[in-house]
């Protein structure tokens, strides 16, 4: 068998159901590969692990992976299952926020890593500055987690809607409690969890081949996951090493991950300029200076399916 | 002396009050008898303004003792209180199976693995750059100031780095974990050891010259032991900052097991008490971890004759 | 003075071609936080093989420091020196001399016997060598029954009688003792004077001693250097005419009174100027 | 083998050589003394980094994994104010408030504990354990507590540099010999009197052992706690944030200023103790 | 052997009203690894007001541990003490005694003159008393000159020297010193011991001294307790009948002459069963 070894961008959880499933029911197997999974976390940049030749191939965002692909390391979008974007702006109601336009004189909390760009291009949209003043807004650094919102550190922070999101709701706000504001009703998406690998890589038509069974497969797996999304949760679970998750809320993260995907592993090409466009206005300092040229490939998907 | 001898058989009968009371026992048991009353407070203190809000949002009628009695049970507490903690450790380590990954000290057990080796490795080095910087002034004048230097990169910052390039050579698993508790506890090592191969008195030194003394008999026969109490008080030191590292490098490595991982992990989906318990496994381990070396200090400094 | 020259002679004839220590207008000043402190000027010495040679002069003279120049245990900073007719340093690296400090000295974690057994454990002495030299000097400086206190468990004159012992374990030529049996009782020190004598005579060992009592200077040596205070000079050297072989009694002969009083003189010339 | 690789290698050799002989020079004069002392690790620093621009290049590493000093140069000149405003808020703020306090606390307990015994039975064990209160548990929480700017920081070091200070004071405070306790017994001298004119001093070397671990083990903790939370301003900010864009040589900025400024604060606090400690045998022998 | 009752009188019959330090049947004995050891057994001794007692016997006979047990610094297994009626711990509280160790032990972290200070500040002297005294008591041991020289600086006899300053720098009535002039010349001892008595003259203090020096004891004391070895009693306790004025050439008297004999015969008598 083949190996392959992919490095997520994330820790064990639904978000990444697909190749869990595919591993576990042996969709992997069947396209003759041996898949290793590594999970990530707040300290794992998957850009760093896959140039170190540490994974084959890695799930990343977009933003990170053009970033890093102006910073010297060609990475290539090869298979994109992820259609939509999870990313809201959460904020308590009672600050009296209704409309973005709000935002004017509160506080913002976001993750970085690359995750405030499109947050960044909003702002500029509305013509925010960040610098904290009366007119802007003031933009802190959040964890990874909710505590923020709920002790009042902060107006509005960024969540997931298959994560965070209920998080918020656990804790014990309502849905009426809080306003959601969803990044692609705002035309300020990016894409998300997409499959990267080296460039150089792409010339071995064996690595080809190898990569277009392992979306294949991952794609499989994605679909059982999709529809058996209860035992996808429980394969989550199995999975996960740190013994931290709950069913419950893996359950809920899958039904909300399975409304992201799209119907087949193909990047849409709409999609990404939309996500090169906001990226070109990240305000003072764009993640990227100029339009990225080859950052992705139908190759590998097309022959995939 | 009939006094004495009065008192004699109360003191016998009761051996385990009289240990109470002039061992550990008794100091610690009130120390942390006040250590947990201020707990208790300062969990309502910080766990109130959310109940709260909570009792407003859903419009009921409370009372201040509905308040204390409610903010020591929250979900996800500002602070646990102290018997949300034990009862969740309770449930992590006894009440579950000890392979199960759910089980804490499975994740105690995979932390102190690597502590233990990241604390050999780096009390090792530590005391063979000491001896280097001690007899040779090259390395006295020119490596110094750059393991200081190195004490000062951030090593959460750099340990991704560190472990993509020991992976990239091939090195995965417990090492690269350990690596980094012992990137963080040489340091006091070779600090203290420096001060203490060099804490020997004039005439000793001198004493040792009138032999001829070769360096490493110098060095095994006086340096040595003048260090020995340096060398304890910066392996506990050590010992503590090592579990530190050990947790650290959970992180970068997919924080997949280990305390670390819990801790992360905890913290990820809001579970204060899980964090707090997690916290707690460690502190214990610590605690554990130093009281070990302080036992072995004990009975090397015995041995050498030290005055009781 | 040389009331008996033909003694004179017979205790030193044999060392006089030998010369062991040569000093030639050594000196030797320490810089200090308030400006430098001249320790030695301008000595000039020679030793001989066999002698038996004190240093007395008033405290802070530089007796000590004479005796570490002699060691290698400080560097002069003027004239020159040579032990056994090589630099200090050469005959330090040849273990040329035993040496006993004025502090005991002891190391805390050692007990008394391996406290002793250390030089010998150094010069690599086999287990069974060390544990019977150890043996015999521990009983030569009354400390038997000792050998498994910490030095904290014994008093002052023990644990400098356990330093001497030290000294003594190994067999050097020259051994240089700095004021050893100034914490014992004149009893004990009386039986330690016999038996280094004893040795000396024994072994034709080399041997500098600093010490402040006069009777002990006169009583052990074949010559007696006075010295000088602030800067250490050599003031006056006593030939001692004294036979080699002596009894405790000899010290109520006239011709040891005699010494005595002009070495009591010498060293009072030295008070003088301080 | 490459050329870049030989040339660092062999710059190694020549250096090392260099500073063997540099080291051996006994100069008489104080300021040559001084000079040397600069010159010996100044040598062995440049080669370091030759030797690790050469691994760069020789071995071709993607600039995201590792940055040649050159590139973390450029970075460096051209991003000063950036970089200075991260260093006022981690370093002048987190670090130095967060240094005193932990340190200071840490002594005092250990006094606490020294003056009865009561305290060190019932604290000391419990000390242990706050010992190794990881960094990564405490950080959210105080972020929690504090907030998201320095105050939460400067409470990560404290508790980090707590233990280290009161292990080392402990230890000091019985580092007096038992005869100097007696003589101070004998003038029926006060508690505080011993303490201060005896044992203090005595302790000394062993506080100062604390201090100066204490002054690179406040950095990492200050920079490490900004991961968990911050206003957008300091160095673990920027560090974690750069990664992310994957600005590796801003990061390496940053981690330079940290190692320099790290290393001034050793220094500080190592002349500082020479100053103090002047008559302990490891100063006295040079 | 009251060869001059009258004199001895002189000497003692003030004080005979006022005791300083009462003992009666005091033991100590040290547990050790190996088994315990008796330094003190049976020592029944009462030191008047006034007196200058000295206390002579073996290396090792527990002079040391008895003037620590006057000193509270270490406590009896057996028997009683009181000192000026008090415990010795409240004794010590009262500040009562000034203790010279036998070694030097001076703070090298001080100044000579730091040292010399250091039991006034303690006791609260003002600055310019403090100033005035270290300066009288260090030239009263010869050390003008050593004020700001740390004490690795200074040779051993200074050291002790310094060490004797600091003890006598603040008033106290009882004077503990052992060995106090083991480690120096015969010259600055023999300055140094007419100062004491003088000293002691003037103040009226009362002084427990160890020496072992035979002359030394008898030209300095009222009383002179002979100890034997292991464990330490006081077998022998002689009255010195020399007159309180005592010049230094007092030591060539019969009288004197007498009683050094009889000190050397209850040593070595001592010596015996060692
Ligand atoms: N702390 C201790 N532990 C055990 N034994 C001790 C201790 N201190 C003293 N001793 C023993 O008690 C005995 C008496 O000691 P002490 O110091 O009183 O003698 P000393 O008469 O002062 O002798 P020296 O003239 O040599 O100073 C010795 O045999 C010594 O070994
Ligand atoms: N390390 C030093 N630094 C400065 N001065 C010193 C040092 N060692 C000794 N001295 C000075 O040198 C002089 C001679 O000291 P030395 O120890 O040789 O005297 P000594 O004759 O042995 O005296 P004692 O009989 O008191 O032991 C003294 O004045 C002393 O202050
Ligand atoms: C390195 C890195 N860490 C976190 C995120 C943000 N993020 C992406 S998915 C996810 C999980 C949500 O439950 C989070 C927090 C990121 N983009 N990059
Ligand atoms: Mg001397
Ligand atoms: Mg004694």
């Amino acid at each position: 068998a083949d190996d392959v070894t992919l490095q997520l961008k994330w820790v064990t959880q639904a978000q990444f159901a697909g190749y869990y499933v595919a591993k576990d029911q042996g969709f992997y197997e069947e396209e003759d590969l041996n898949v290793e999974i590594k999970p990530g976390g707040p300290d794992i940049a998957p850009v760093q692990v896959l140039a170190g030749g540490g994974a084959d191939v890695m799930v990343d965002w977009l933003p990170s992976a053009l970033a890093a692909r102006e910073k010297g390391v060609p990475v290539v979008n090869i298979a994109q299952p992820f259609a939509r974007s999870g990313l809201t702006m959460v904020c308590r109601k009672e600050t009296g926020i209704e409309s973005p336009e709000d935002f004017k004189g509160k506080t913002l909390g976001t993750w970085f890593f690359g995750n405030e760009y499109p947050l960044y291009s909003w702002l500029s949209k509305l013509d925010l500055p960040r610098d904290g003043s009366e007119n802007g807004v003031t933009i802190q650094k959040i964890g990874f987690n909710v505590d923020p919102l709920l002790q009042k550190q902060a107006d509005c922070i960024t969540a997931m809607t298959y994560n965070e999101y209920w998080q918020v709701i656990d804790a014990g706000l309502s849905e009426d409690d809080i306003v959601v504001f969803n990044y692609t009703d705002e035309g300020v998406a990016t894409l998300e969890d997409g499959l990267y690998v080296l460039e150089d890589k792409l010339q071995d038509p064996e690595f080809v081949d190898r990569m277009a069974r392992f979306v294949k497969a991952s794609m499989k797996g994605w679909m059982w996951a999709r529809d058996n999304p209860e035992e996808a949760a429980m394969i989550v679970l199995d999975n996960d090493a740190t013994g931290a998750q709950t069913e419950k809320h893996q359950t809920r993260m899958m039904g909300e991950i399975a409304k992201l995907l799209g119907e087949d592993a193909t990047l849409d090409e709409a999609a990404y300029k939309q996500t090169v466009d906001t990226l070109l206005q990240g305000g003072s300092d764009p993640v990227i200076t100029k339009e990225p040229e080859g950052a992705f490939t139908h190759e590998v998907s097309k022959k995939a399916m | 002396m009939t006094a004495a001898a009065d008192t004699a058989p109360t003191r016998t009968t009761t051996p385990v009050f009289r240990r109470a009371v002039e061992g550990k026992t008794l100091p610690i048991l009130i120390v942390l008898g006040v250590i947990l009353l201020i707990w208790y407070a300062f969990t309502v203190h910080l766990n109130a303004p959310w109940q709260i809000d909570a009792y407003e949002r859903a419009e009921t009628e409370w009372t201040a003792a509905d308040l204390v009695r409610d903010t020591m049970a929250q979900e996800r507490p500002v602070l646990p209180s102290p018997h949300q903690v034990v009862a969740e450790i309770w449930k992590t380590t006894v009440g579950t199976r000890l392979t199960s990954k759910r089980n804490l000290f499975y994740h105690a057990w995979i932390t102190l693995s690597s502590t233990l080796l990241g604390f050999v490795i780096g009390t090792a080095l530590g005391v063979l750059l000491a001896v280097g910087i001690v007899h040779n002034r090259a390395m006295d004048k020119s490596v110094m100031p750059w393991v200081i230097a190195s004490q000062t990169i951030p090593i959460l910052a750099v340990a991704p780095m560190i472990i993509v390039v020991l992976n990239a050579i091939g090195l995965s698993g417990l090492l690269p974990k350990a690596l980094i508790s012992t990137y963080l506890s040489f340091f006091p090592v070779v600090v203290g050891m420096v001060k203490g191969f060099r804490s020997p008195e004039a005439f000793q030194l001198d004493l040792m010259r009138t032999y001829n003394a070769s360096g490493a008999q110098t060095f095994w026969k006086l340096r040595w032991p003048a260090a020995l109490p340096y060398l304890f008080t910066s392996m506990k030191v050590a010992v503590a900052i090592s579990l530190v590292g050990a947790i650290v490098g959970e992180l970068p490595t997919g924080a997949v097991s280990g305390l670390g991982a819990r801790l992360l992990a905890g913290s990820y989906y809001g579970q204060t008490v899980q964090i707090w318990s997690a916290l707690f496994m460690a502190a214990a381990l610590a605690a554990i971890l130093v009281g070990v070396v302080g036992i072995g200090q004990r009975m090397v400094m015995a041995r050498m004759g030290e005055k009781p | 003075m040389n009331a008996n020259p033909a003694i004179r002679q017979e205790a030193s004839s044999p060392q006089t071609s030998q010369p062991v220590v040569e000093a030639k207008g050594l000196g030797l000043t320490f810089e200090t936080n308030d400006g430098p402190v001249r320790a030695l000027a301008d000595v000039d010495l020679t030793i001989n093989k066999g002698e038996f040679v004190s240093f007395i002069g008033p405290s802070g003279c530089g007796k000590t420091t004479f005796l570490r120049v002699i060691a290698d245990l400080e560097q002069p900073t003027a004239g020159e020196i040579l032990v056994n007719g090589l630099t200090p340093e050469e005959a330090r690296r040849k273990r040329a001399y035993g040496y006993v400090f004025q502090a005991a000295g002891l190391f805390p974690w050692r007990t008394i016997e391996q406290n002793v057994a250390l030089p010998l454990e150094i010069m690599g002495y086999s287990k069974a060598e060390q544990k019977e030299r150890v043996h015999r000097t521990l009983d030569l400086v009354n400390l038997a029954g000792f050998e498994k206190k910490f030095p904290w468990q014994l008093s002052g004159g023990m644990q400098q009688r356990a330093s001497i012992a030290r000294a003594l374990a190994f067999d050097a030529d020259l051994l240089l003792m700095d004021e050893p049996f100034g914490a014992l009782d004149e009893i004990v020190r009386d039986h330690l004077n016999e038996q280094l004598l004893d040795l000396w005579a024994r072994t034709g060992k080399t041997i500098g001693f600093v010490t402040h009592s006069i009777p002990e200077a006169v009583y052990l040596s074949t010559r007696i250097i006075v010295m000088s205070p602030r800067p250490g000079r050599v003031t006056d050297v006593i030939v001692s005419p004294l036979p080699k072989e002596r009894p405790l009694d000899i010290r109520e002969s006239p011709e040891f009174l005699e010494i005595a009083q002009r070495v009591r003189e010498g060293l009072r010339a030295g008070h003088g100027d301080d | 083998m490459n050329w870049a690789l030989t040339g660092a290698l062999l710059f190694w050799a020549a250096a090392w050589a260099l500073n063997e002989w540099l080291a051996k020079l006994n100069p008489r004069s104080a300021p040559a003394k001084r000079a040397l002392g600069i010159l010996i690790p100044a040598i062995f620093g440049i080669t370091l980094l030759v030797v690790w621009e050469g691994l760069v290049r020789g071995f071709n590493i993607s600039p995201v994994l590792l940055t040649p000093p050159s590139a973390i140069w450029a970075r460096l000149v051209s991003s000063v104010p950036t970089l200075w405003a991260d260093f006022q808020q981690t370093f002048l703020k987190a670090v130095l408030i967060g240094y005193a306090i932990g340190c200071g606390a840490g002594f005092l307990t250990a006094i606490a504990i020294d003056r009865s015994p009561f305290l060190q039975r019932g604290l000391l064990p419990l000390g242990n354990f706050v010992s190794a209160l990881p960094i990564i548990g405490v950080a959210p929480i105080m972020v929690m507590w504090f907030g998201f700017d320095w105050p939460s920081k400067a409470a990560v070091v404290i508790i980090m540099t707590f233990f280290p200070m009161l292990v080392n004071t402990v230890q000091g405070l019985t580092a007096s010999s038992a005869i100097d306790r007696d003589l101070m017994r004998t003038y029926a001298s006060s508690y505080w009197q011993t303490l201060f004119k005896l044992r203090l001093p005595a302790a000394a070397p062993f506080i100062f052992n604390a201090l100066k671990i204490n002054s690179t083990l406040a950095l990492i903790g200050a920079i490490v706690a900004e991961f968990f939370g911050t206003p957008i301003v300091g160095m673990g900010f920027r560090i974690s944030t750069e990664v992310g864009r994957m600005n590796i040589d801003m990061v390496w900025a940053e981690i330079a200023i940290a190692a320099l400024a790290g290393s001034l604060f050793y220094g500080a606090v190592a002349l500082l103790e020479r100053a103090i400690t002047f008559w302990h045998p490891s100063m006295r022998s040079g």
